[in-house]
């Protein structure tokens, strides 16, 4: 049984509705974590509307530069995961582990530059808690403005996490030739959930990066 | 599972020669059978188990509770007890017994067997969500034992987030961790409802049922994450001091409130709708009569859970919400009363010149009908501004929300079990005690909860250890219905638990219903449910005879 | 199975398309344009995740189903996001009646 | 206090007849249904009961006009309900000009009362007949709720800013007053009683007591004891603006958007004097955050609201 794939599940008539299924199943996953990010874009719009200033201040202190490849890097990481995927369905394995295995090295890039911004924003004390420290105005918003900083990415980092945990077992299981062009669906839906990852930054990177940057 | 690619019709003729009394309850004994099924019958035995276990939980804090008010002074336990007493009491109900307990119980059993399916669409996730129930549960427990929380249920902040000094952390852990359960439990429901349905079986022939469970399910998915990210932001605030409920910082304590209230109340609608589902079933069954208006059934399961979205700010009238906020919840709050009003309805009109029988089930749904209906009208009350700044955190609320959740929820939640007991485990129970419990359920539960709406409108305040004297006798009454409404819940544990030994054997269909798990499975059904993939040719609730082809 | 396999081709065109447009953002980011940075800054992320979701997420070519879970997903966030900012919003304009009232 | 068993609460505020008169629409509303639905359950339970076994009855298709009826004619009962209690909210919260106005923080778990005229109480609150009050409260800590049901009137009180009510008693006697949102340990202890006395009685009662100075004279003491006046003077090269004849009007910030200067503004430039400095001004004051506690800043604000009316004279 480790071995091989168990194509179509016992309890479905055939692969075709196995497929719609997991994809149903995965896109109402995905409106689950619309919802769960949703709840920090409520509390970031509530604050940002009552200290529009503060905001503006906090969003200086962060690393335009750093953001900015730091998007570039996710977009690569969309791009290969969209090649995987697009292998995954021509059953072409060897290319499905490469593309894998490029998002897996791209997400850690990703998070590689999260951590040094981190490291920077600690070394500043700007850190989401009682070690926060900012001489300047508004300084008990402007560490509101940096704890939905650390809350959001963190957040968004922790998914990336989860999402590479998931590209290293299809990496396994890709090598076990589970997948063909018949039957690839935990491909697609683990793309489908890390790009779903990438939405979440492009929202996240003007409006925690960008704003009253003129 | 099988070692290579397996044609499912071979399968299952295997399974059928092996003789008709194999079912899903023998087909295997080990402990191994049982904890990592992916069954969707046995999932919703452990489902069965636990959430019994924790509404015996959730039942002795309660007994605790008016216990305590029996006398104004506070007798029987400190104020730092009493709290967490009710706190708990909340939660446990709540997240580990009303949430779960029709979806996860009978709506696990009975989907797949209603819609003509083998199982729900993702086994092994069903599996993960009871795991991931447990989990919260032992969260939870721990938090109980390890002293307790004292919060209240609704975790409002800056008390939660800042001044408790009770094991807020590990409650929010517990709740937060049960709330993938819910919601991994309602996506597979989804995804079953719209991908599983067998052949014929179109979206105007399911069972109300059914359609009540779809439309659970969209609340659970969409609401319940906004209540995990909110309880992820209380946890953080406690540890780290984030600052974003924290008024001294800028923070505003009415937005944890609106996240809150975005998932909580709509969560009432998760444990009210499938018991709604429930009494469609049994008052058709037993009037023995196509249902009366099944379209404006159907259709007002859902816009129950879509409008249920846009009122939560009736929880928040007094709170310093913006009175202009206020008037557009109010106003959205009375549209929401409109299709509970027409379910009543329908299911009254249903027994018009019907073929009525008195089995429990019924008297179970009957009794769901009254104490909802008043349940629901006093909620109209909390919905009309200048009423509700009156009784907003009595014992008026509390009394409402009783009436919905105790007596909505947990009759239609006992009339189901009666209704499908014999599908479940091929046994019948004892009719003559079965209708006892349900007078002796109805009875109690009318002397506990009427007089809180009396002491209530006289101004006694919720959550309260001490209270003035003169509310007293109303109290007393109060814990005198409890005591009737714990025996009236002990009554059908001991004759279930007996039938399951000692109960006479069910036939197929044994209250002669309609509907593919009656007519189409066997009590208790097979592993795999049917014998062969059921055709569907008619709507539901065929109680007139016409010719049934396979 | 017939489902579609995207060519290659369109997924490099929309990867292209996300660094130019992930690029105009940070550039406007800094022209002053009031109200409109925000605006703008929004449309380049909603088009950018239009463009994820329809090409790298295939709902273009995905069942009809899929496409209305997605919507009822934005829609239900639309309503947390519109009834909570409805008191925020509107919080002031009363709370101190009499104070406005000698403004007048 | 005691008051003996009732089975329906007294009525002493002007609002309190009205809710009353509401709440009755809708106990009839709810009797109504609720009869309507037990008798015609029993009615059709007797007389269409199972005679026997294999008896098959008829068929009745659904109705749409049924359906709109019974949609309709509530909704329409409803409406009633709601236009009506929003009515009623909303006159409850439009205190007249005369209204008195008295200060009330929370703090677990007790209400600490200050009146204008200088007199605290600690969970009581004497108010004069027949005279509108309004209550301006804050908490120091969480948030509570201030219910007098004989007033038929509940309003939370939530900390870093201020809400309102505004009640006119009508009756004298003694009134339960309760924290009706839970607020910890002892929430049940946050009681006190509503105190409503003849004017003359009650003018009796202001003029006993100890430590009658006024509120804005013990304000005009902490606005000298913490320095305020160094900076806001009535000078050309003041550090900061003169407070004399500002409150109740609108101040120009510096980023050319105008504030009205009421409770909330000067209770949030006390603790957070950069959010919104005035035109013309540095953002140079300090905070005074853990300085100055919530009755401190109230008593600040009626010396500065003293302010106004002295400007005008």
């Amino acid at each position: 049984m480790a071995s091989q794939p168990h194509t179509l599940q016992h309890h479905f008539e055939d692969l075709e509705q196995q497929f719609e299924s997991s994809s149903l199943g995965m896109w109402t996953f995905l409106v689950t974590e619309i919802l769960f990010f949703g709840g920090l874009f409520t509390g970031y719009l509530v604050y940002r509307t009552r200290f529009p200033e503060a905001f503006h201040l906090g969003s200086s202190l962060l690393d335009v530069q750093l953001g900015a490849v730091n998007t570039a890097v996710l977009i690569c990481s969309s791009l290969t995961m969209a090649l995987a995927v697009y292998w995954a369905q021509k059953g072409d394995k060897n290319k499905i582990v490469l593309f894998l295995s490029l998002t897996i090295a791209l997400g850690a890039v990703f998070l590689g530059i999260k951590a040094v911004e981190y490291s920077h924003k600690f070394h500043h004390h700007l850190l989401p808690g009682n070690g926060f420290t900012f001489e300047g105005p508004f300084s008990d918003q402007v560490r509101i403005f940096i704890s939905f900083y650390f809350t959001m990415t963190g957040m968004h980092a922790f998914h990336m996490i989860i999402g590479i945990g998931l590209m290293i077992y299809l990496i396994v299981r890709a090598r076990q030739g589970w997948y063909s062009s018949e039957y690839n669906t935990p491909v697609e839906m683990v793309g489908l959930y890390w790009h779903f990852v990438d939405i979440v930054w492009i929202y996240l990177f003007p409006l925690l990066y960008l704003i009253g940057r003129h | 599972m099988g070692t290579a690619v397996f044609n499912p019709r071979e399968d299952q003729l295997a399974e059928s020669t092996n003789g008709s009394t194999k079912n899903y309850l023998n087909a295997g004994f080990s402990a191994k059978s049982w904890l990592l099924t992916i069954d969707h019958k046995r999932i919703a035995i452990l489902y069965l188990l636990s959430i019994t276990f924790f509404f015996f939980i959730g039942g002795i804090f309660a007994l605790l509770i008016r216990l305590e008010l029996l006398t104004p002074q506070g007798d029987l336990m400190q104020a730092e007890t009493y709290n967490k007493m009710f706190t708990m009491h909340g939660m446990v109900m709540i997240f580990f017994f009303l949430i779960p307990s029709i979806p996860a119980v009978l709506g696990n059993f009975l989907i797949p067997l209603m819609i003509g399916a083998k199982d729900l669409a993702f086994p092994r996730l069903n599996l993960l969500s009871w795991y991931i129930y447990f989990i919260g549960g032992l969260f939870t427990l721990a938090a109980i034992v390890f002293g307790g929380v004292d919060t209240g249920w609704t975790f409002y902040t800056p008390y939660s987030s800042t001044y408790s000094n009770t094991n807020v952390i590990l409650a929010a852990v517990g709740v937060f961790v049960s709330g993938f359960s819910s919601i991994l439990t309602g996506l597979n429901f989804l995804v079953t409802i719209h991908k599983m349905r067998a052949p014929g079986l179109t979206w105007f022939r399911l069972p109300l049922f059914v359609w009540a469970h779809y439309a659970t399910s969209i609340i659970q998915v969409l609401g319940t994450p906004v209540v995990a990210i909110t309880l992820v932001l209380v946890g953080l605030e406690r540890f780290f001091h984030i600052g974003i409920f924290d008024p001294k910082l800028g923070g505003d304590p009415l937005l944890f409130q609106h996240l809150f209230w975005f998932y909580s109340h709509p969560a009432v609608y998760i444990m009210i709708l499938p018991a709604m589902g429930v009494v469609s079933e049994i008052v058709t069954c037993f009037a023995k009569k196509k249902i009366f208006g099944y379209s404006f059934i159907a259709f007002s399961s859902i816009a129950i859970a879509v409008l249920g979205f846009l009122v939560w700010g009736h929880h928040m009238f007094t709170s310093g919400q913006s009175n202009y906020a206020s008037l557009v919840f109010s106003f959205l709050s009375f549209l929401v009363a409109i299709p509970s009003a027409i379910k009543v309805f329908n299911w009254t009109a249903t027994l018009y010149k019907g073929s009525v029988s008195y089995q429990a089930p019924m008297l179970y749904a009957i009794g769901f009908i009254g104490l909802f209906t008043i349940g629901g009208l006093t909620g109209i009350f909390l919905g009309t501004l200048a009423v509700d700044v009156h009784v907003h955190d009595t014992y008026f609320v509390v009394a409402h929300f009783h009436y919905i959740m105790v007596g909505g929820a947990i009759m239609g939640y006992l009339g189901g079990m009666h209704f499908w007991w014999p599908k479940i485990t091929g046994r019948l129970y004892p009719e003559g005690w079965a209708r006892f419990s349900a007078l002796v359920i109805f009875v109690g539960f009318h002397l506990t909860f009427f007089p809180q709406f009396i002491v209530g409108y006289l101004g006694m305040p919720r959550r309260y250890h001490v209270y003035p004297d003169e509310f007293q006798i109303l109290n007393v009454l109060s814990t005198a219905g409890a005591t009737i409404l714990g025996i009236g819940y002990l009554i059908p544990l001991i004759y279930f638990l007996w039938s399951l030994r000692y109960g006479k054997k069910s036939s197929r269909n044994p209250w002669n219903a309609k509907g593919l798990e009656w007519e189409q499975a066997s009590s208790p059904p097979i592993k795999q449910n049917f014998e062969v993939t059921p055709v569907v040719i008619e709507d539901a609730y065929e109680y007139q005879p016409k010719v049934w082809l396979k | 199975m017939s489902r579609h396999i995207v060519p290659a081709r369109v997924y490099f065109l929309i990867f292209l398309a996300l660094l130019v447009l992930t690029g105009t953002t940070v550039w406007v980011a800094f022209l002053d344009l009031g109200v409109m940075n925000n605006v703008v800054a929004l449309g380049i992320a909603t088009l950018k995740a239009m463009l994820v979701v329809l090409y790298f997420m295939h709902m273009r070519y995905s069942s009809k189903l899929n496409w209305i879970y997605l919507a009822a997903g934005f829609l239900f966030l639309v309503i947390l996001l519109s009834f909570t900012m409805s008191d925020m919003l509107t919080r002031n304009l009363i709370s101190v009646p009499q104070a406005w009232s000698s403004l007048q | 206090m005691d008051k003996g068993f009732q089975l329906f609460p007294e009525q002493a505020s002007t609002l309190a007849g009205q809710v009353d008169a509401l709440y009755f629409y809708l106990v009839a509303v709810s009797v109504f249904f609720s009869i309507l639905i037990f008798f015609l359950i029993y009615l059709f339970a007797v007389k269409y009961r199972r005679r026997s076994e294999d008896e098959v009855p008829k068929e009745i298709p659904g109705l749409l006009k049924l359906e709109l009826v019974w949609s309709i004619i509530p909704l329409m009962l409803t409406m009633v309900a709601f236009a009506w209690g929003a009515t009623l909210y909303f006159d409850s919260y439009n205190p007249p000009d005369n209204a008195l106005e008295i200060y009330v923080v929370g703090k677990q778990w007790m209400w600490h009362i200050q009146h204008p005229t200088g007199q605290r109480e600690i969970n009581e609150l004497h108010v004069p007949l027949g005279q509108p009050v309004k209550l301006t409260m804050t908490t120091e800590d969480v948030i509570h709720s201030f219910y007098i049901p004989a007033f038929r009137l509940k309003k939370d009180v939530v900390p870093g800013r201020y809400t309102t009510m505004f009640f006119e008693a009508t009756k004298p006697g003694e009134y339960h007053l309760f924290c009706a949102e839970y607020c910890g340990t002892k929430h049940s202890k946050m009681i006190g009683k509503v105190v409503v006395q003849e004017p003359a009685e009650y003018q009796n009662w202001l003029s006993g007591g100890t430590s009658n100075e006024p509120l804005e004279v013990i304000g005009e003491k902490k606005f000298q004891q913490f320095a305020c006046h160094t900076c806001h003077v009535d000078k050309p090269n003041a550090r900061g603006p003169s407070l004399v004849g500002v409150y109740g009007k609108p101040v120009r910030l510096q980023d050319g958007r105008s504030v009205l200067v009421d409770e909330e503004y000067i209770r949030e430039s006390i603790l957070n004097p950069n959010a919104k400095t005035a035109a013309g001004y540095k953002p140079v004051m300090p905070t005074f955050k853990g300085q100055v506690s919530e009755v401190g800043i109230l008593q600040i604000t009626a010396y500065i609201k003293s302010l106004a009316t002295d400007g005008s004279n």
